[in-house]
Parts: structure tokens; C-alpha cells; sequence
């Protein structure tokens, strides 16, 4: 499904965030992209999503390589990926159904339809009362619902995930990561960012352990320290 | 597409809405440079027909020979009428024009001591185009066979005629430099106004708009500030300039404004067309700054 | 209190770096919005010089009994001097009267037919204030022991007085409006940058700053772009109006434009005065109406 | 040193955050705030910190009822508090130097002191390295670190942490949170507010458990579950 070769990402200030990596990710696949702060997690998610362009190397999208992705075609790339931000990036100002209804409303789906898709969705993050609410008058584990709830809501192809339970409790992370896990199973592939040590220890999958912008461990079924 | 229209209709007004103070902030910026545009234009529009109105008080006055009988004087008539550049021709008889002298000089005793009429038949001519005014009437004074002398209040006429052109050029200079400073002002407003939600433009790219959608409600956005702008500026402009307009005319009657509705509706046009123009113009120079992705 | 002001100018110019194409923008609008201040002083400061100047050249002529002599004249004229309305005085004698007649009517053969000179003698009078030129003239003509008749073309000169009044307050309204109108547009494009700094606005407040803290840096910022737009905006005027005003004394030599460096110098300096002032206040405003916190 | 009695904080939208809290913070005291998202706990801190006003009810510290706090006196009692904010409201555009020697020169600090205190401070975080980036070119751990340091740069006596590891590595929450005792242990009053169960579980301290704006349970030396 995704495929990372030679992958270098210098950023303009000149630092070296990411560091030759190389990864295979299978269609359907589960991973935990783990590692200290600052190790490149974001940046890798960032230059798969393509909000972050490669200083050199090539990632391949079911063989195709994203080198050859154009300036226009970018959005519609863009939606056969969720891409769960760490800093929830949500359309401020707007309650929490038009946020997730807007990555529908670019897809140019009927109203009935995204109605019936947004609903499902926030049930399923457990925000169906505050559909209504501006995101500012939400708690920070509520805005990272939505943003988790507007990944997902077009069932995307690829899931990238950068800290989805950050500002979650361990009871809501548990119910998120199930969700996530259940979506995998439906051949979705998808990639958590995380730090959450308890979650990677007990929800077993493949881990990719990165530091310092280079690939020191990639082992499946494993554990957040080894 | 009917389901996007209403969507981008929506995000329009709502997005206005959220923006709040910025967006009456830039209703306010544009209808007030819009007002500026609209005085700059009725202004010159005045200058124009005030400099029009005193070149067609021009006159050349064609003083005939003594020699040139009644009929010569027909023919010469019919030959003066036949010019493209006369507009209009009036005889005027040596009687007349000594009757008009003294009536022009009512303070020299000119009657008492002058027995007899000193002054030739002649024709006041009025041309077409006032900038060949003095021109013509030097080829009107090379038509040796009838004509003695020609006068057309030399350096007035000159003066008009170059004071005429000072305004007209001047008037052009200015509705051209307030145009692109209208311009400059409305463009900048309304990008002030999209770049301070750049950083929602750029999660829209990121959550897979396409230009074309996300420019749409910005679009709409400027059309809909320059249509407010305008008609806030063109509802002041109006009642304003026929108040002043009447004022004027009391105060300065011989001064010919302009009153004519046709012309006013097009100055008032003018300006609606600008603002609607620059609004919408506004926002996607804007807009498509800040959609300039490194992809 | 050293460190601190060293603080705020090294804030209000990072700040006004990190703004960048904000900043730009408004400094652009606030140019331009100043370059049409500009103009209009410019045209107005003209058109009140224009006005002024056919004003001055109104005269009344005071035409003498016959019977007045020699002495009575000079008598008549320490009378008329002593008057305040009246600024400069000529005596013009039946002869000279009679010359300057002749020469102004030259197509006329008057003189082979009048072997009389028909003038009596006569002063150019020239008014201090023209306002009262025809009460004044009528006053003249009322000193019936001297005065035969007195001339002073007539409806001409009112209507120059009017016209001269029509321009003087069509001037104050234009720019008095066009103050008003630059004042907006400058405040609100200061806001507008302002604004979409509300987030670090709060933020700053959060950690702990002062209101006055706050405003410091954006007041130097508002002045800075006050002080860089009116510095551009004399910039480009200055030269345009050299260049324009060479141009037009070719083209019109008549029309007297204002050349005089002190009079300049005060438009430029109102220009300049007015950027910055609206640029400080402006920022003052809108920091404030920013910093109004719900405590 | 913070005695909050019959605390009601209803939003503009209606919705009801903080239900009649009762709570005493001795001077010193090192407090966990936890409960699940949308609990309260980030408002009942912001109220404390006066970026939230109360809908009815008294908030004393030292005694002094915050009620009778005057809009002009607002910042100089911020500056007793450290904040370390949930979405970290770092100032943009600005370096990871100038965003914590913010917070000193609004006391008008002179600049050898403030440079001298937010070497140190950026030293504790672990930030030294990035002391002249802009704060966007930082991940998301980085940005949490700096957030850190600018709530403790000035040493407040109260220190306010709302989630300041949620987006942390399981070892750099262990070092902030060591850091956060230790600045309790020099007598400053610490809140924090969080989801961390194994920091809440492994480090023992008051936990005071949120729910529905409700406190459940105030227990010393408690655990995250009870
Ligand atoms: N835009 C940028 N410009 C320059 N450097 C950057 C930029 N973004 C990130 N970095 C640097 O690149 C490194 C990796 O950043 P990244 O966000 O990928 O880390 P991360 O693994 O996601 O960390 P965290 O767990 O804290 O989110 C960091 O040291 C960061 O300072
Ligand atoms: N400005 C606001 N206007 C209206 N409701 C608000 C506002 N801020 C928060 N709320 C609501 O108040 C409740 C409590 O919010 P708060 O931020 O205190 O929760 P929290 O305990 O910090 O949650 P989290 O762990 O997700 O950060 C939430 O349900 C939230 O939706
Ligand atoms: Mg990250
Ligand atoms: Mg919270």
C-alpha cells in the first residue's frame, strides 16, 4: 500500500527531520509510529499526507509515486487519506457538524447523505450532543474527537493517526483505539503516531520506533519499549 | 452542483458573519473609497461640462467687406453653413451690431458724438470642435473676397480653450489616478480581510478542497462586500450631491452644473460596477496568493 | 524603562517583519489613500489660488465729473486711498483713457470718425476684499461731488465672486470629507492588521502583560507605517506635482498654479503630519477596542 | 492558598462546566485534577486563572476573594500563576526564546537576569538546542516543553498544568513531571490537570476526580481509579 524509499525530509531551517527511512507498509496494515519528542513522527506522517514535501527519496501510493503527484491533484489525493492532526486543525469558528461535514462537502456528497454520515460518525466519538457547538467552546478531548470524527468519515483508504489520544482520558483513549483497530479490520490501513504507552502495550501491533529521524526498531506485535 | 451553490452561498454569509468587525471594518474601507471615487467623478464630470459650457460661448465674429452686396452675403452664408466645423451662423446687420455696442457701452456717450454707424455687417459663427477654434478663424480670415476682418476675442478664446483642455487633462490625470487608488484600497482591504484566515484556507487544502472550492466562498464574500459598498456609497453619494447640487444653484446660478439623471445614473453605475468589480476581482487576486502551495 | 522602550521597538519591528505581506498592504493603502489627501490639497490649494487670482484682478473704474479739476482729483484720491477696502488705485486721464479705448478696439476706425475724445477721467480702483466689491462700488457711486459713474463689469464680477465662493467651499467640503474619508480608510486598515492579531493579543494577556505593554509596540508599529506610507506618499507627489505643474505652466502659462515652496511645504507637511497621526491613533483604537477583555 | 467555595461556571451557550466545587489547595500542595473529557477540569483551572469568570461563587487566594479583583490588576495577578495551557497559546511567529522571555519582560526583568533564567529553564525542558527557532518549526512535544518553561521560567508560586504531557514521550513525561515535584517541593502550590494514568498512579499525590463538573472524589495519595 505505502511504500518509503530513501526517504530524506531537510526542513528550510536546515534540519534533518527525517533520515533516509525506508518502510513497507502493507495493505490493511495496523502501525504505531513510536519514538521521544521530536523524532520525526509528525514529519513522516506529513510528507505521506503531502503537507510536507520530501527533500529527496520516493513514496509510492499502490505503485504510485508521489513525486509524480501534481499541484492540482493534491486534493483529490488528499481524500483517500484521514489524516488525524496532532493540533486537531479544525475550521474555527464552525460548530462541530460543519467541520466534519466539510470534508464530505469537498466530495461534493448530497446533503442527505453527509447528514447521515456526520451523525454516524460523531455517535461513534461521542460527541452527538455537542453537534451543534462551535468547536472554541469545546474541550481539548472534545476537538480532538472531532478531528478524529472528520478523518474517518468518508472511510478513506489510508488512516494516518499523529497523537489521536493526547488529550484523551484512558477510558475514551481505549474506546478510540478500538475504533480505529475495527476500522482497520476493514482493510483500512492505518498509521498512529503515539506516545501512549499503555495503548501500544495492550492493543498489540506492528511498531516502527523512530529517533532522531532514522528507523531504530520495526517489529511486529511488539511493545513500546522493545 | 445546485447542493455546492447553496453550500457556497451559505459559507459566504456565514463566513461573513464569523469575520464580524473585519468584515464591516473592509464594508466600511470600501464604501468610503467608493464615496471618494464617486466625488472625484462627479467633480470632474462638472469640470468637464462647466469647461464645455464655457467653449461653446465662443464666438468668432466675421466682419464683411463694405463691398459685399446682400446676395454675396447669402452666398457666403451658404458657404459658411456648408463647413463641417460651423455649428451654428448668425447674421448680424451693421444696425444690430451698433445697437448691440451701445447697449454694450452704455456709459460712453458714444450716440452723441458718433453720427455714423462705424461698424461692418458681420456673422457670429460658432464651431464644432473648440480646439480648432483659432485655427478656423484664421482660415476664415483668408477668405479675402468677402471677409474684412475676423475677431474672436483672441487671447480669451485661447484661454478658454487651453483652460478647457487644463481641466479636461487634469480631470483625466485624476479619475485615473483615483481609479487605481480605489483599486489599491479595495484589493488590499479585502486581502487584509483573507489573509487573517489563511490558517483556515490552509486546513481547507488539507482536508481535500480544491482551489476552485475554496475560492468560491470568498468569491461571493467580495461581490457581496462590493455590492454593499457600492450601494452604501452610491445611497449617500445621491441624496448628497442633489442637495449640494440645489445648493449651488442658489448660491451660484450662472455656474451649470450637472443635473441631467442620464449622466448621474451612469456616474452611479460607475461606481456600483467598480465596487462589485474590485470586491469580487479583490478577492480572488487574494485568495489565489494565499492558495499558492509549495506542491 | 530604557529596556523596556528598546523591547517595544525591537517588538513593533519584528512584529511588523513577521506581518510582512500585512504590513506591506497597509503601509500600500495608507500611501495611497494619503497620495489622495495629497491631490486634493494640492487641487484645492490651486483652485483657492485660481479663485484668489481672478478675484484680484476685479477692478471698479470710477469714471470723474468733468468738472472736477486738477486739485479736486488729487483731493479725491488721498479720499479713496485712505479708504481700507480699497488696496491699489490708478488714475487713468481722458487721454490715456481714450489711447487704452482705441487699442482695445482696433478693427473699429473710431478714431477717423471721432475727432472728440468721449472719456472722462477716471481711477482703477482694486478691493482689498472682494467680497465687498459690489457693495463697495455701489458706495463709490454714491459720491456724487466727484463721481459721474463708476463701472465694474457688472455681472461679471459678481459672477467671479461667486464662482471664486463656489470654489472655496466646494474645496472645504471635498476636503473636508476627503479628511474624514482618509481617516477611515487608514484607521480600519490598521485595525484590519490589528485584528488578525487578536490571538497573540490574548495570549499576551494570559502571560501576564499589561494593557499599556500590550499597546506600546503597536503604537511604534502604527506610527512606523504611518511615518514609511506619508514619507511615500510625499515621495511620489512631490515630484508628480513638479513635473505636472511645468507641464500645465507650458501648456496654460495663464492659469497660475501655486509654485511657492512654503505653501508646499505645508501640504506636504499636512500630508505627512495626517499619515502619522492616523497611523498612531489608529493603532491606539484598534489595540484597544482589542485589548476590551471581559474582567 | 486556594479556597474555592460553591464554584458555578455556566458558558454563554448554557452549558453548565463547574457544578458547585468546593476545594481547598493547601500552600504546597501537588494536586492531580483528573476525570473524563468534558469533565471541567480545563475550565475550573482557567476560572482560577481568571481567563474564565465565575458564574457565581468565591475563589480566595491568600485570602484575598478573586471577586474584588479589578480588570487593571488582572495581569499582576497572572504572574503569580504559572499556566501551563492545554493548546500551549504560544506567541507566533516568535522564537522558542522570545515566547518564554515574554513572560519576564512583561515584569520588566532586565535583559542579562531574563537571559540567565530562560537558559536555565530551556535547559530543564530540554529545549536548549532550539532556543532560536520559530515556534511553528517545532513538533508538538517541543511546543508542549516550551509552554512549560514560560509557566515556570518566573517561579510562581501557584503553577497551573492543564494535560502539560498529552503530548509527551512516556520518558520526557516522567522528566517533567520529576521537574513539576521538584518545583512543588520548593513550596509552590501545583494543579495539573491530566490523563496520565501511569504518572498519576507511579508519582502519588492528591487526586481530585472531576466528573460532569462535579467532584467525585478528593483523595490523598490517591490513584487514577480510585
Ligand atoms: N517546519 C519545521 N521547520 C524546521 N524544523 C521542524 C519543522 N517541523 C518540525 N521540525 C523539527 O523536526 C523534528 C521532528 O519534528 P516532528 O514534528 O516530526 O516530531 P515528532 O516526532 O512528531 O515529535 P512529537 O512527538 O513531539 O510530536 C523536531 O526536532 C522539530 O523541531
Ligand atoms: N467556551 C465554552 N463555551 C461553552 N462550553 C464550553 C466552553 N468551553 C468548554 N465548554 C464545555 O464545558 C465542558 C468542560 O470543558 P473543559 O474544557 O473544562 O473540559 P476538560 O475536563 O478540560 O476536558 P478535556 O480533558 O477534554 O480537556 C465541555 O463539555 C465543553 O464542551
Ligand atoms: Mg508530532
Ligand atoms: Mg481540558
Amino acid at each position: 500500500m505505502i511504500r518509503i524509499k530513501k526517504l530524506v525530509k531537510k526542513y528550510p531551517n536546515g534540519f534533518l527531520a527525517l533520515d533516509n527511512i525506508d518502510l513497507h507498509v502493507g495493505k490493511g496494515e495496523f502501525i504505531y509510529l513510536v519514538g521521544p519528542s521530536g523524532a520525526g513522527k509528525s514529519t513522516l506522517l506529513d510528507v505521506i499526507f503531502r503537507s510536507e514535501l520530501p527533500t529527496s527519496g520516493d513514496i509510492y501510493i499502490d505503485n504510485f509515486s508521489l513525486n509524480h503527484l501534481k499541484p492540482a491533484q493534491v486534493p483529490y489525493y488528499r481524500r483517500n487519506i484521514g489524516m488525524i492532526f496532532q493540533d486537531y486543525k479544525l475550521l474555527p469558528g464552525r460548530t462541530v457538524y460543519d467541520n466534519v461535514a466539510f470534508a464530505l462537502r469537498v466530495m461534493h456528497y448530497p446533503r442527505s447523505r453527509i447528514h447521515r454520515h456526520v451523525s454516524q460518525v460523531l455517535e461513534l466519538v461521542g460527541l452527538s450532543e455537542k453537534v451543534n457547538h462551535v468547536t472554541a467552546e469545546l474541550s481539548g478531548g472534545e476537538q480532538q474527537r472531532i478531528c478524529i470524527a472528520r478523518a474517518i468519515v468518508n472511510n478513506p483508504p489510508i488512516l494516518l493517526a499523529d497523537e489521536p489520544t493526547g488529550s484523551l482520558d484512558p477510558e475514551t483513549s481505549w474506546e478510540i483505539m478500538q475504533l480505529l483497530s475495527k476500522i482497520n479490520s476493514r482493510q483500512t490501513t492505518v498509521l498512529v503516531a503515539t506516545h501512549n504507552k499503555s495503548i501500544v502495550d495492550d492493543i498489540r501491533k506492528r511498531v516502527v520506533v523512530l529517533e532522531s529521524g532514522k528507523i531504530v526498531r520495526d517489529k511486529h506485535f511488539g511493545t513500546y519499549d522493545g | 452542483m445546485l447542493n455546492d451553490i447553496v453550500f457556497f452561498l451559505t459559507e459566504a454569509v456565514n463566513g461573513m458573519r464569523r469575520s464580524g468587525m473585519m468584515i464591516v471594518i473592509s464594508v466600511a474601507t470600501v464604501t468610503v473609497s467608493l464615496l471618494v471615487f464617486g466625488i472625484f467623478l462627479l467633480v470632474s464630470v462638472n469640470i468637464t461640462h462647466l469647461a464645455n459650457f464655457m467653449a461653446s460661448k465662443l464666438e468668432i465674429r466675421v466682419y464683411l467687406k463694405d463691398s459685399v452686396g446682400e446676395s454675396d452675403v447669402s452666398m457666403f452664408r451658404d458657404r459658411l453653413r456648408a463647413m463641417p466645423q460651423v455649428k451654428k451662423l448668425e447674421y448680424v446687420s451693421r444696425e444690430e451690431g451698433w445697437k448691440q455696442f451701445q447697449t454694450s457701452y452704455p456709459t460712453m456717450a458714444l450716440g452723441e458724438m458718433i453720427t455714423q454707424n462705424p461698424l461692418p455687417n458681420s456673422f457670429r459663427v460658432f464651431v464644432v470642435d473648440d480646439s480648432q477654434f483659432v485655427s478656423f478663424a484664421k482660415y476664415l480670415s483668408s477668405i479675402e473676397e468677402y471677409v474684412e476682418d475676423v475677431t474672436y476675442g483672441d487671447i480669451m478664446a485661447e484661454r478658454i480653450q487651453m483652460l478647457y483642455r487644463f481641466c479636461r487633462y487634469s480631470g483625466y490625470i485624476l479619475v485615473g489616478l483615483l481609479t487605481m487608488a480605489t483599486l489599491m484600497i479595495v484589493m488590499n482591504t479585502i486581502r487584509l480581510t483573507v489573509i487573517a484566515r489563511q490558517a483556515e484556507i490552509e486546513i481547507m487544502q488539507l482536508v481535500g478542497a480544491t482551489n476552485p472550492f475554496i475560492r468560491a466562498p470568498f468569491l461571493i464574500e467580495g461581490f457581496l462586500i462590493g455590492v454593499i459598498g457600492s450601494l452604501l456609497s452610491v445611497g449617500i453619494l445621491r441624496p448628497m450631491y442633489s442637495y449640494l447640487a440645489i445648493e449651488f444653484q442658489k448660491k451660484v446660478p450662472f455656474v451649470p452644473l450637472v443635473y441631467d439623471p442620464v449622466t448621474l445614473r451612469y456616474v452611479y453605475f460607475a461606481i456600483t460596477g467598480a465596487g462589485i468589480f474590485l470586491g469580487t476581482v479583490g478577492a480572488f487576486i487574494a485568495v489565489s496568493r494565499t492558495l499558492k502551495t509549495k506542491y
